[in-house]
């Protein structure tokens, strides 16, 4: 679950870490309360590139502020509409730098990144420096190395350092994937301020993080509407730009279904794991989740019964064909209680194939 | 004859009271795995299907001789049961829960790499040695014994692939389901010294999928130790950027983890690269009908 | 540090350990606001050993209770008076534990002591069962390993390893030499509960332990009022029964020349190591408190100066013979500026040796 | 030549601009250790009695080629430099440092040993191979080249014996003082371990005090594994029990930890026990002149 800015800087700001004093307004007639002037106006997506959207913007004075902000509120990133602007004094900036703490794949643990050149495009910099942490043992020094590794020296050593100390702890504390600074700012008093922060709850975490509770549903604003509904009961489904809908169950299996799909030369709707074990009220859900969208002209239901007990998805397959009769349907259903699920599919009248490729050319040909 | 587990391996469930736990110890024995105990905290003392309940790890190894543990407790529970399953020396454990948080399983592989214990996991079906030993929530009727190793690091895949072979008359020796999760114990490189050193293992699957470096790093390994053929696959080559694919470990991220990339790897190494399952099947059996 | 019976209770308390529902009173006639009855009066003394010299009692009203109060407070245990009595109702108890998590030195890690068998006598007990905590990193299976060796089963399992898991907190979060609940019991709802416990916090690390300042001083009713003085200035010293002051500088060399006095048939009054690179107003210090006991007969000086230099030890024991020319001082001073001191005492009149043993056989001699 | 430190040591001192620091940097450096750089985290850049000042440990091993640290920082933050030049991969550390609290060491020793890192103390007077290499505290002075292989949980009474040995024309090898906590690194098994392999010992001192039982181990693996001559003392054999006698791991603890237990398992072990500083030296000068 990614942060919003505003919440982000929230958690530094109480670990320690300086922030610049700002206030979120949530309508633009708020603005006419802020007392420092020039001051920055900045939207509160959850989508990277707001910048260049135009969703950052600097404000004079009371009256230019309240009409940057009414075109702020009005502004769409990548889809996603501002429910709050974070508005910050204008800072004197000597330096800008980029620090963050992830897990790394490779290693299997937690890394510090930076660099001395703080800004939009870190990803792509070629002045990344890594430092990791031994396993997942953090001690003070950690911070300072990277401090060095930047070209630090000096008090810049302990300041960095203890601006590292202090995201760590919101890194573990909070069960994060990922906190950054970015850009991690030198003001005028040459103090250490975090001008941009991002964080990153892990998902799988939130069950042990009540601060938390209840934030999942409004801050998936980057999802599509069925990924959204899909997320909401429990189903993995990614949207895409295809005509033909999948229903799998495992991940690797429905992906291979999707590479297969193009394989035979047509487009998967989606992506849908409907997960180990699935119930028939669940599968139901999947079908109904997949057919919402009008794009899709024909279901394409692959399911390898391992954990799954193959009547129940043939009984939903049964209900979903009771309730719509016109839909067009490829099924593959093999694996555990096959032969009753067969049994069920004949009676309901629903053709299927024990042949991967097969079913997945029949649903191609249907979608034409 | 096998890696990992076979006809002997001893094996206890930590969670075998809870529904899955209880569920798949019944499977697992019905398999032939030698269920030797199971371990729930506070519950110790009683049976489930004929084997003793446990209140400690340390307790069911000493009253067993168990060799092997299967975790089945939930997310967050479960780095607990496998620093128990690691500190009473159990040597292979496997977790199949899904859904430990990535600082949790950090932890985990940190500890397990210190003591020399093999950690299979999290959020993967298991080990299945056909006919001797499954540990897990494999499908076991899916499979047939034979000579092929399986790595892969999706479950309903691995089925696919294994019902594949079956049908056309082709075993395996064992399958190693790796996992979905960023963060795994045994992986692909481990898995491939095994098999490697298996000598009843001729032909190595590897079932990779986009997201993280492990296919790179494999297909380096590959290219320096190993000597038998290996055949792969990457699921997800359709996937788009930024979209996590089911897995939590199946994103591309930026220009990290494509498909292309790891084909590419594949290739490099001198492993034939399936582009479909049935496809797979098909190389295998050319391999099979060139060597004999 | 010690802390005592109710303060330790009070950190198990934060920490979410249960604990009988006690009061602590500072005179006998609180004991009227007490509501329950029949309950138990405890000294609050940090001596071990209050049971057996009656500091423990019980009583079944308030008459009864005021007058056995008035009897605790006037009663010194080890020499310990009390400042505050803990009133506890009395409590059923069906079974009585041990359990405690400490560092041992051989494993060179904490580990977790139990017993059950609770009591008073658990250090000669045979029933002690120990659970080293790999390389210090604590994960809640250890409690409930611990409980599974002491022959527990079902929920009694859980019960005693959250009593556990939470010791650990208090251990780690007080930077704690030792915890210990002592005996912990199980009462007549099958919950379990602290009746006794003791906390020891290391010493160095009160530093960073806020939460204890200005609790050392009152913390050390069981030293000496030497040994206090010292403690409070400084100095390594402990009382012994002998009438050869010793005044020396590092542990081993002190043990070492303690035990020679003893070697030569002498007797030492005290052990007092002066530390490293100590001043001349730092070893005047030593000496006016090595002194200050009436049964010292002659001071025994021996020091080898590496960090410590001669000439501020030399310029100490001028300023004391100038302010006690009475008293009577053997002195071995080598090492570091040893030339420069020597003109020092010579100056003075002081005499010295350089060896050890001609200096400690001539202050025995001097003893009688 | 020597145990530990020689000639050739490249000595790091963390900790280099405070008091403690800059003094023994500038002591060392005038008995010819090779003091190749300090470490003051915010003061790099500068230097110190004619060498640099770094920010990091990594930075100044890079730059110097130090192989060796001595820590001088104040007891809270020693175990963060400590982990630091484990971290840097320093082979061998001192930690100089009294006070440190024992929940830091037993972090600091995990990590030092999972690490395959030696550090020697906390709280000791470092280590002295005369005439080549002083890392620590000790008065350089006050020893002299030889053969005799130097163990101390001591400082002064170290130095006792040091002085004592030269007024009798007798060297040594190099002295190892191991510290007086509880929880220390480099102890007397280790200690024993790299003198019986070094060639240019001849004879061990072993000096022992109250408290714990390294003593008694010490005593078992002299028995199992060391043949060359060891000399033991125990300092507090008339301590009173229960009482911290200056060092934090000076204290009999019930009944254990007595001088009574390590002299007899010393003995059992073939140890020749002195029972004053000064028959240490007659009890060396008698193993000479047999040996003579």
């Amino acid at each position: 679950m990614r942060l919003r800015e505003y919440e982000a800087k929230q958690l530094f700001k109480e670990s320690g870490i300086s922030i610049p004093p700002g206030m979120v307004i949530k309508c633009a007639e708020e603005v006419f309360g802020i007392k420092n002037f020039p001051c920055t106006l900045k939207t509160q997506v959850l989508t990277g590139g707001r910048g260049k959207a135009g969703g950052i913007k600097f404000a004079d004075n009371a009256n230019d502020a309240y009409a940057k902000a009414q075109d702020i509120f009005k502004l769409k990133v990548k889809g996603d509409l501002p429910t709050a602007i974070l508005v910050e004094p204008k800072v004197t900036i000597k330096k800008e730098l980029y620090v963050s703490i992830l897990i790394d794949r490779a290693y299997r643990g937690p890394i510090i990144m930076a660099s001395a050149e703080g800004g939009v495009e870190i990803e792509s910099s070629n002045s990344i420096q890594i430092v990791p942490i031994p396993e997942g043992n953090y001690s003070s020094y950690l911070g300072r190395k990277m401090a060095t590794q930047l070209g630090l020296s000096g008090a810049d050593v302990l300041k960095f350092g203890d601006i590292v100390n202090k995201l760590w702890n919101v890194y573990t504390k909070f069960d994060c994937d990922l906190v950054e600074i970015n850009p991690l700012i030198v003001d005028g008093d040459n103090n250490y301020v975090a001008l941009d922060g991002k964080v990153t709850i892990n998902e799988d975490a939130l069950g042990r993080q009540p601060r938390f509770d209840g934030m999942l549903s409004e801050h998936l604003t980057d999802l599509g509407e069925r990924e959204f509904k899909g997320k909401m009961c429990g189903l993995n489904i990614v949207e895409l730009e295809g005509n033909i809908g999948i229903l799998c169950n495992g991940a690797g299996l429905t992906m291979a279904t999707m590479d297969l799909v193009f394989h035979h030369g047509g487009k998967p709707s989606n992506f849908l794991d409907v997960g180990g074990g699935a119930s028939k009220d669940h599968v139901a859900r999947a079908l109904d989740l997949v057919a919402s969208s009008e794009t899709v002209k024909v279901l394409l239901v692959n399911i390898l019964g391992g954990i799954t007990d193959c009547v129940e998805v043939a009984n939903a397959l049964k209900y979903y064909k009771d309730i719509r009769p016109e839909a067009k349907m490829v099924v593959r259903l093999v694996g555990n209680n096959e032969a009753a699920a067969a049994d069920v599919m004949k009676a309901a009248g629903i053709e299927t194939t024990n042949i991967l490729d097969d079913a997945v050319s029949k649903a191609v040909a249907i979608a034409g | 004859m096998s890696v990992l587990i076979n006809k002997d391996t001893k094996v206890i469930v930590q969670g075998i009271t809870g529904g899955m736990g209880k569920t798949h110890a019944a499977l697992m024995q019905k398999y032939g795995t030698k269920i030797v105990g199971g371990v729930t905290p506070g519950k110790g003392g009683q049976e489930i299907n004929g084997v003793p309940v446990f209140d400690s790890v340390t307790e069911a190894k000493q009253k067993t001789g168990a060799n092997c543990s299967v975790i089945f407790v939930p997310p967050y529970l479960a780095l607990d049961a496998a620093l128990e399953a690691i500190d009473a020396e159990i040597p292979l454990i496997s977790v199949i829960t899904e859904g430990m948080v990535p600082q949790d399983a950090v932890k985990l592989h940190a500890r397990a790499k210190a003591k020399g214990v093999l950690v299979n996991g999290p959020n993967c079906p298991g080990i299945i040695t056909p006919g001797e030993c499954l540990i897990g929530i494999h499908p076991g009727s899916i499979y047939m014994p034979g000579r092929i190793g399986l790595i892969s690091r999706s479950g309903t895949l691995t089925y696919e692939i294994g019902l594949g072979l079956k049908q056309a008359g082709i075993g395996i020796s064992t399958a190693v389901g790796i996992g979905g999760d960023p963060i795994i114990g045994i992986d692909q490189i481990k898995s491939l010294e095994l098999f490697e050193a298996d000598k009843d293992t001729d032909l190595i699957i590897l079932v990779g999928e986009i997201g993280g470096t492990a296919e790179e790093d494999a297909a380096e390994y590959i290219k320096a130790k190993i000597k038998k053929p290996v055949i792969g696959y990457i699921a997800g080559r359709t996937a788009p950027p930024g979209k996590r694919m089911g897995h939590a470990g199946a994103i591309i991220s930026g220009n990290k983890g494509t498909a292309e990339s790891k084909t590419k790897a594949f290739e490099a190494a001198g492993v034939q690269v399936a582009k479909t399952p049935s496809e797979i099947i098909e190389l295998v059996k050319k391999r099979i009908a060139v060597a004999a």
